[in-house]
């Protein structure tokens, strides 16, 4: 049992305690970025304070409590998403976006060639679609999109005809404009199915569901620290270890060498060939306080919060505004996060922005770096609420009162 | 504390609401240059067509924010008609509004002096935008896009 | 003028306070990685209780704050090493490591064909090495190394020789393992002479150094916050304004990008194009907050500090052991860091490490990431003493007691 | 806390200073593997001689810390001249001894009466390394070597 109650984490939230322009603040941009509890910036204090040293090759005990601890958080990181081979499965990256690197350079140019098909969507983030554009250049494969319906979900009406000569399907699991929640588990069989594997975009997936890599069979997955209550500068790349043992080395430095001569040198083995440099300690730290810290709130109990949230603003926007607030997004909470991206009538999504801090509403306007989906929608940005585990109703107030306010101005 | 009433300036929302000079002009003889502020997908195109070192017209295609919409209304306004160096000089005293230039004396007097006071006023209406700091990439694109249509002087 | 007294920055640095196997921490692996003062740890809690969104695109308070902090440390950074370009020339990456897979990648793939020739030394760290090797794999360039002479410095003999078909110098300014101070000044003269480019590894080099890429001329530079009190996940690249313009991306993904179609994209303009992703924002508020730190210490005073130690402890070295501990590395003190490699006649430098860390001495043994500066030496690893800012006298009579334990133990 | 004198026990100094079948085999009939701990250097080649399920010889070269060192030494004694079987089992009663098996009862039984009581003996002074974790890789390197050796069992 869980003892998760949202309130309780919005005082765990310093940030939380700020008052914007003599308004309290209510922080609706959790998509781009959650706020972490004191427990996670208490982690890592605790670790520069005391056990700070450089990991893996110390004999000395805070190097050895270094190690441990970012071992510690490889192995935690394996639990939350259900890694089949555990922490021996886990990459650390500094971002998702490195992770789609890391599988676009490593695995990709291992593995693919001239011809060959990356079937992507058009409701992807840049970190899915940039590094495949890369690996279009340099070994010519073709980069596919799968379309998006003005349903705002994927339209997989033509999806036997999109498979052909597929080798990887590459997708978010949850769209970071739209709040899409695409069917994963389904599209990997359809994937496997072709003899395709299957990449998941995590970054807002992992962080506002239940993850588990074996009841959805996936074969790559990328998400990152900072949308997940934890710090900046750590993400994290899975794959199952026989994928992973066959993957070359992308970063080269130390720490991912068995040995290097003056002619060349032998990769290390298991994750730590993927992590070259000193690594994020001191984030893998928090990330590991961080998935604690969900794991006490219970990922369910969060997703329940967070879907009767959308279902109560959606409604409310849907009611208050009418046709003067356009929702680029699914109207019904299925299969959908709490993620509303809006198009305000006569208001620039910048200025929707702008007049809402005003009122201590922080939302973010812009393309979300989903530019393909823009378009696809006819639209340069949308201004985009997003809630987090300690999201209350009292945000979704805020909003609507301070949009009243938007609307006003700009009629 | 920075106030919206700064920013969203009547004279701008007005501006916003009816933007001056908005179409495009056959090119040749008018030169063509895109604008884009990456940051919020801002997108900008201008007509310009100058002859005998006068910019005799003006017009623009886009969409943009508000402070990017009316700030390139109120350039269009402000330097249509005029003598290419009496243009380089509002848009340098532009700038210093912006806070993107030091302000010199020199500048300063010629910006006195240049032109249509009264597009010249209306202009000021941007100075609030300096209390926005991340709202001065909007209201520089347009003068941005101009500088880069008149090239280097000649 | 500044107030630096080595007594302070102990007590400022918390982990110093520790008590290990019941002796007091003699904290001798700063080249691995240092330790963090109060102030960096602060300011890192303060930007996650504070100010945390993410950066670039929010027109909301902290968004902006949270901006405001990031490119404060761009200049901060620009300033340290007194960069022609400003913060215009700074890009942050994870770290040094990172730094050069970016320079090679980028500028090194669009600038080098088959047969060129990218000079670096035996005393290389992996991380100057193995990315050029996989840019040999790639491309086909001649990866040449300048040897290093009986006396632990670069054998500069064949300097002519060796420059031939080079078209990138790339050498550490000062060696993890040796202590060496490179001639960069010089070297950076004769690189230019003929044609070819300078990068400097800054890893050691600008943590324990006065940095001046103007007076030194070079093009290329990294180097990592967590060498110099500064925090994990975070590095610098910096290469002047007119090189970066003309360096193709490396990694793709959001934030990189001036705009994304479906049939491929535009890259962004500065250091924006090489910081694909949410970047290192709390990291950057930690180097800011270091970089500070030692701006107030005084980067000539830390690098007196640090000679006068190594002078000693190289004295007592050999006037305590003689012949039984070999000091690998330059034994005068001219262009020579804090670093003393030991190697221990009849204890493994890994026996020697544990022995020591009974009397609370911590030191690193190991290959140190120069596995073929081992091999020029015929050694398979060193036990490494490195100093900081905060080490003081009593760290070495810690090392000389403990070295003397480790000799009994294992004669 | 951890105390040096549980890590270098006198039997493992003494194997250190003394090392056991150091040298090199014809191979074949003997079979060479090399073992290889990234982490500090380690290097082991070891030379193994098996003849009708019996590992009639075995010798090693290389270098590594003290622990390593001892370790493979006092594997080698422990191990030569014995059945396959036997030192399967022997090698499986380390690794859970490094408190990298489960003990299980059977296993337990086996090593009692496997060989060599003397040698198993001796082996026990490395039962202090699980106090430094760090030390575990030193003291298993020969024994994962050895294992790679001998291949899968038949
Ligand atoms: C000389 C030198 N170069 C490069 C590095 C690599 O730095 P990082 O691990 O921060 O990437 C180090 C430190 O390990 C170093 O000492
Ligand atoms: C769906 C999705 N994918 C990828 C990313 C990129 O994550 P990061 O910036 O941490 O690399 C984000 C967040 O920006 C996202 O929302």
């Amino acid at each position: 049992m869980t003892s998760y109650d949202p309130r309780r984490v919005r005082i765990d939230t310093p940030i939380q305690e700020r008052v914007i322009n003599g308004h309290p603040i209510a922080y609706l941009d959790s998509a781009s970025s959650s706020l972490p509890p004191r427990a996670v910036i208490e982690a890592m204090s605790r670790y520069y304070e005391r056990h700070h040293a450089n990991v893996h090759r110390g004999v000395f005990q805070t190097a050895n409590e270094a190690t441990e601890i970012y071992e510690g958080a490889r192995a935690a990181a394996a639990r939350y998403i259900n890694a089949p081979g555990g922490a021996d499965e886990i990459v650390f990256t500094k971002n998702t976006t490195e992770a789609f690197n890391l599988l676009a350079n490593s695995w990709g140019v291992a593995n693919l060639r001239a011809g060959d098909v990356v079937l992507i969507s058009e409701m992807e983030h840049h970190a899915n679609i940039v590094p495949w554009f890369h690996l279009r250049d340099r070994v010519g494969i073709e980069v596919r999109f799968i379309p998006v319906g003005d349903d705002f979900r994927l339209d997989l009406s033509d999806l036997e005809q999109l498979m052909r000569g597929v080798k990887l399907v590459s997708l978010t699991g949850m769209s970071n404009v739209l709040g899409t929640i695409n069917p994963i588990a389904e599209l990997t069989r359809v994937a496997h199915d072709h003899g395709a594997l299957m990449a998941v975009d995590g970054a807002q997936w992992v962080a506002h569901g239940v993850t588990d890599v074996v009841a959805t069979d996936i074969d790559f997955l990328a998400f990152s620290g900072h949308k997940m209550l934890g710090p900046t500068g750590i993400g994290v790349f899975w794959t199952r270890a026989a994928l992973l043992d066959a993957m070359p080395p992308f970063l080269g430095g130390g720490g991912m060498i068995a040995d290097v001569r003056l002619d060349g040198y032998v990769p290390a083995d298991g994750p730590a060939r993927f992590e070259a440099g000193t690594p994020p300690i001191a984030e893998a730290a928090g990330l590991a306080a961080a998935l604690r810290y969900l794991e006490n709130l219970g990922p369910e109990a969060i997703v329940a919060h967070e879907r009767s949230l959308t279902v109560d603003a959606l409604a409310r926007l849907h009611g208050e505004f009418a046709e003067r607030v356009r929702i680029i997004g699914p109207l019904d909470a299925v299969d959908r996060g709490g993620v509303i991206s809006l198009d305000v009538e006569g208001v620039h999504p910048h200025d929707v922005a702008q007049v809402l801090d005003q009122y201590g509403v922080c939302v973010r306007p812009g393309h979300h770096c989903a530019k393909p989906l823009m378009r696809r929608f006819g639209l340069a940005a949308t201004a985009r609420a997003s809630f987090g585990p300690y999201s209350l109703t009292r945000d979704t107030d805020a909003l609507i009162d301070a949009l009243g306010h938007a609307l006003t101005l700009f009629s | 504390m920075a106030n919206l009433d700064d920013l969203y300036r009547d004279i701008i929302l007005d501006h916003y609401r009816s933007p001056r000079n908005r179409g495009e002009l056959p090119t040749p003889p008018a030169r063509r240059v895109e604008g884009f502020n990456p940051l919020c997908g801002d997108e900008l195109v201008l007509y310009v067509d100058v002859r005998d070192g006068v910019l005799v017209d003006i017009k623009m295609t886009g969409h943009g924010c508000s402070i990017s919409q009316a700030s390139s209304s109120l350039m269009s306004a402000a330097v249509k008609g005029r003598p290419l160096d009496e243009v380089r000089e509002t848009i340098e005293s532009f700038k210093t509004m912006m806070g993107l230039r030091e302000a010199s004396l020199s500048e300063g007097e010629a910006s006195d002096d240049a032109g249509d006071l009264r597009s010249m006023k209306e202009i000021n209406a941007l100075a609030g935008v300096v209390k926005f700091p991340v709202r001065i990439k909007c209201a520089t694109l347009a003068w941005n896009t101009l500088e880069q249509a008149l090239g280097a002087p000649s």
